[in-house]
């Protein structure tokens, strides 16, 4: 007995407008962050963008017990990113799989630069980053998400870190792909940046761009981190006032 | 992670309620604030999100076609999970689920289950060879006690809210049709009350403050018309026959009044 | 191929009387209890119950190595509960399952209340139950076996703890469910007890009951751990003496 | 975790050795007391309990129909599973299987596979297609040292124990007829016999106090005929080829004694 | 485990860094002494083993014959695994892959499938059915810095050496002819260059020593055309935009010179 | 549908003559060892026997993190034996399985011995022995490359050990059985030992052999070490010269 599965509601078809959804090529889908959340956790954000749903808890400083990891002279900040079972079309089995491991470590990566980790030797700052809902983009929302979640635990830092994702689909080079212009695109490149500085503190790509499409690829998402700060700034000054 | 509870606290909240108080304000029999959202998450097929006080939990189920078990051959299937997310409480770890996580699965599978809120019966799409498989995940992201009522009810919003194709067999294959989307077949609302002993009262719904220094628990979970179908004991004191018999009670009350929460 | 197996030797036919094997409604299976049935183990037990065969063993108190589970002013009672391959008509795999690990922790709280854990501080005292054959009602097997070993290790308790299940069967609340009544059955509501003021130290509960029939049901369980109860001193006579 | 074995003990014990006589007053080639029972799991289609001295395993067997491996299509399949229960020592612990425990799995599967105890060729139902699997379990819950000669003999005697329902083919179907039910095909009883070397001797059947000082360790199993079937040196010391030689002729006397306990 | 560097290494790496020099006296953009072999393992369809500098990895390559993903039905299967083998480096552990075992299988698999270096498309045998499945392992034997560059150069070294033998079907049944061997159909060789970031300044083929008290690491993955494929950024410092678009033009000619490498 | 395969490269016909190799029942097959093969191990060496490949390192003495292994008055040594994914001809699995955990603690046993643990106490020599080609025999080989890789690390030992077995294949006693004579003969019969006092460290058997069988095999065997021996020597002189 084979199955059939009729009337999909995956819709792929063969859009005649330049992008799926109608947007132009610099355009971020619809954006929405809130920060403080959560009761229990120290600092907390909810993120929207496109159809993504990212939640973002983060505790600390406090004590590291795992005496193997505990630096000397700064603290260390663990990153665990994890998708909800129901986040995406088929069902996901609960726990690391070797995405979310790499994912974990790159966010890591990507928001250290901007905490003053030296102020707290020896202890930890942890970072949980929840992926309710997955439509593309969840390491970037992710990290936007956590950076928020960083302020409102009132954490010292630099800067903020917005992430944000360039690509190329259709052959265009276009902002913030979807799920299916990841998907069914030639090249995706998310990026993480400090906007005050406009370092970078996040660069993958996948796919394939000439040095020139990568070049324009890295301003745009250069462009739509700038955009999405904006939005970070706004979310935080609604939790605490101007 | 153990948690020690300074004493001090232990006192103060055990005083409260030798005065027939708590520290919320709460008479012994009341809920904290409810709500329920249903439908928030759209890849899911059916979705909610309850607190309960500061306790939230976000749930989704995910219907699979798959076999049925071989001593039930023309029954579905439903499968409760639950993650105690290191995100919900500073004590909560990443990893396998816990002993305390494990419980709050298989009570609330337990109390659904037994409560027959899912017919399952008609989850059947050719006997002995597929059946509609529920995934219900639950994903507890702030934890302030009392997480079996709030899964119980949250859960039991979930499966309400989900929707499956109808099947029809044609030429021997299975066909799915997604543009003829039905409701989950629902029972019976099922729903769990808990009580927390604290110098020997059975206060309802403990947030975290009281959870911590009570001495034992007891759920009871019930259906609409008023039996018991699931009970589960926790912690290291006993209670006695006659408590019981009273909290019992009490839970047909409190559950009939969590049921109108439910859409 | 199709597998198909002829002549099972599960019973489960209709048969007339009122329970499969005769009992009256308020009538134990056959019960064996022996104290000190291990050499190494501190204390132990081994329990027949109908077909069920428990094994129970107790080490302590004793260091605790685990230092977060340590408990300042108290020793911590630890239990694992485990079924064998071979004690059910399906092999079971090795290993702790769901089932297990939830039959693990109530145990202990059924145990718990009746050791006096406040003279052993910062110590464990671990009970191991291994079920070698099961016939319906191995946990509350495993924790009357597991009280008598804690008894053979000499560790001070207030009260036994004994434990045994009603609930509902063919329309009628009986004491003392086999495998089939609690398979093909109603309800089942395996309670523990401390038989000296009669508290309830587990209590669960699963199937469908009117409140009244709960407190029937409550009331034949009682009434059951308490005829146990006679068994386990027994056990704990013949080993040691009047 | 590790043991540590007081000085004075091991002085005491090797002290014996030195003047040929052992703690338990026991010859040096001189088993403890023995004792085997079988058919004591209802639910085990085999089982036996072994008591060496002290040590205690309780076994039980459970045939499945499985698929054959691919390069031997018409043999059945033995899995054998060991347990160090940590009810069985205060220094055994729970979790997956260490690596003694895999040690007396594998040795006690050579030595009842390379022994050809089982005809497992007649466990074969439709070539390449189904055969008997049988699972053999051995659940150690008494450890006073030897385990292997207790863990292959419980064994042997599980699986001469063991019955299953006779089969046959009918229109494609694998019949299983549970009314005649036949015992597995037992080829052979092969057994263990084990040395420690103490103090340069090497003495059978050892005690957990002689384990505990032992230098080395050697099993060796054997056929009805005297040929050897399987054998594993274990422990930090090393032997030597004579003293080897010697413990392999005992070995044989002595497997042939452990073989009139087998029913 | 975190290894922790005196300070004194870290100062006169990133002084000699200032000065425009390296430990072992290379140019930032020159590469270690490269060897790459292949076919060094019979048993393997494919093999290379490859060094850069002291780093050493073995790759060995298994076609098997599986079913394709349920959204690809017409494509082969590649699976890239990394082993960081304990004899690697004195703080390399036993056990299931750690982060950056997780992140070298996943950065070298992505540049290998996204550079196109396999086609798969051609592995597919009966569509929706049957495709081959390529393993690819990497065992790192050695470890003095830059993996990525050297799993990568050595995995495209081994998928050219891998032979699979030729299919047909036959009476519905796949027969595979091993007297007829080809090659894995390869369309590209896609290779990675890797960057350190010390004192500001971007240098190639970081060793150990460089690794260790780098701030930031930037790989990236080029096709034979000059396209990018595939980067990846680590470690807790920031890159400026500038430094990025200048080490992808170095990472052009670089990738290119390691090409002729390959046989 | 159902996969032939034809033509297999398994050679594993009638062959007439004595052993499928040609070889004499005294023969081992070609050896090469090399020390010091491995730049960060403290020691390292690479062995081929006939088809076998296996490489082996050593760390230490060195810290031993894990308490509970510590020894307060030697060192441990500790023994991980692996096999590669593409060192047989079905893919193995990574991870250690029950062979290796097994095969892991006999090469630790059989080396031990001829170390002087005593001189390090409380500390780990750890031995990685990882097989890059199977082909019959890899315990032997792992703990004849380990024993010169913990000569080539400096480790002070009492001698050298050398494995080889020898077996039982078309009814005739033999030294070294290959792949194909260890999987179709009837007995094989690994041993490891120290040339210089002859003392066995390593003795298994399986299979079917008679005392006097049993007694020939091994003094084969015992001749193979010897050869063996030789060019452990030579790997070491080659290496530090004379």
């Amino acid at each position: 007995m084979i199955i059939i599965i009729t009337n999909t509601n995956l819709n792929t078809g063969t859009e005649t407008s330049a992008r799926a959804d109608k947007r132009a090529f610099d355009e971020l889908r619809n954006l929405k962050i809130e920060a403080g959340v959560l009761e229990r956790a120290d600092g907390s954000a909810y993120l929207e963008m496109g159809g993504n749903k990212v939640l973002a808890a983060v505790y600390g400083p406090r004590e590291l017990f795992v005496r193997r990891l505990m630096q000397p002279n700064r603290a260390v900040l663990r990153c665990k990113y994890n998708m909800a079972p129901f986040s995406v079309d088929d069902r996901k089995r609960p726990g690391p799989d070797r995405r979310s491991v790499e994912i974990s470590k790159i966010t890591s990566d990507a928001l250290s630069p901007a905490v003053f980790l030296e102020k707290f030797p020896r202890s930890t700052i942890d970072v949980y980053i929840e992926v309710l809902e997955a439509e593309g983009g969840t390491r970037c929302a992710g990290i936007t998400a956590a950076s928020v979640a960083l302020a409102d635990a009132g954490i010292p830092m630099r800067d903020m870190v917005v992430a944000c994702a360039a690509g190329k689909s259709d052959g265009n080079v276009v902002l913030d792909l979807s799920e299916v212009e990841d998907k069914e695109g030639e090249a995706d490149l998310p990026i993480a940046m400090m906007p005050r500085t406009g370092e970078i503190t996040l660069l993958q790509m996948d796919g394939d761009l000439t040095e020139e499409e990568f070049q324009q690829a890295l301003d745009l998402a250069i462009g739509g981190c700038k955009k999405i700060n904006e939005e970070q700034k706004k979310a935080i000054k609604n939790r605490y006032g101007e | 992670m153990v948690h020690i509870v300074p004493e001090i606290i232990k006192e103060s909240v055990t005083n409260l309620v030798k005065n027939g108080e708590r520290t919320d304000g709460r008479a012994f029999d009341e809920y904290r604030e409810i709500s329920l959202e249903t439908g928030i998450i759209e890849k899911a097929e059916g979705s909610a999100r309850v607190k309960i006080g500061k306790t939230q939990i976000v749930i989704g189920t995910k219907p699979q076609i798959g076999t049925p078990f071989g001593d039930t051959p023309n029954v579905g299937v439903l499968m409760t999970n639950t993650e105690l997310l290191p995100m919900a409480a500073p004590n909560f770890e990443s990893g396998p689920p816990d002993e305390n996580s494990v419980e709050l699965s298989r009570v609330t599978d337990r109390c659904i289950r037994e409560g027959k809120v899912v017919d399952l019966e008609k989850l059947c799409i050719v006997e002995g060879e597929k059946v509609w498989m529920v995934f219900l995940d639950l994903h507890v992201i702030d934890y302030d006690g009392n997480l079996m009522d709030a899964a119980v009810l949250g859960s039991v919003a979930a499966l309400m809210n989900t929707k499956i194709p109808t099947t029809k067999i044609e030429n021997d294959e299975i066909v799915l049709d997604y543009e003829n989307m039905m409701p989950l077949p629902i029972n019976e609302k099922a729903l769990m009350c808990t009580f927390a002993k604290i110098d020997g009262e059975l206060i309802i719904d403990p947030s975290l403050e009281e959870e911590e220094i009570m001495g034992a628990r007891l759920s009871i979970g019930m259906t609409e018309d008023g039996n018991i179908c699931a009970m589960q004991k926790g912690g290291a004191q006993p209670l006695d026959r006659e408590k019981i018999l009273k909290v019992v009670s009490i839970a047909k009350m409190k559950t009939a009044e969590l049921r109108t929460h439910l859409p």
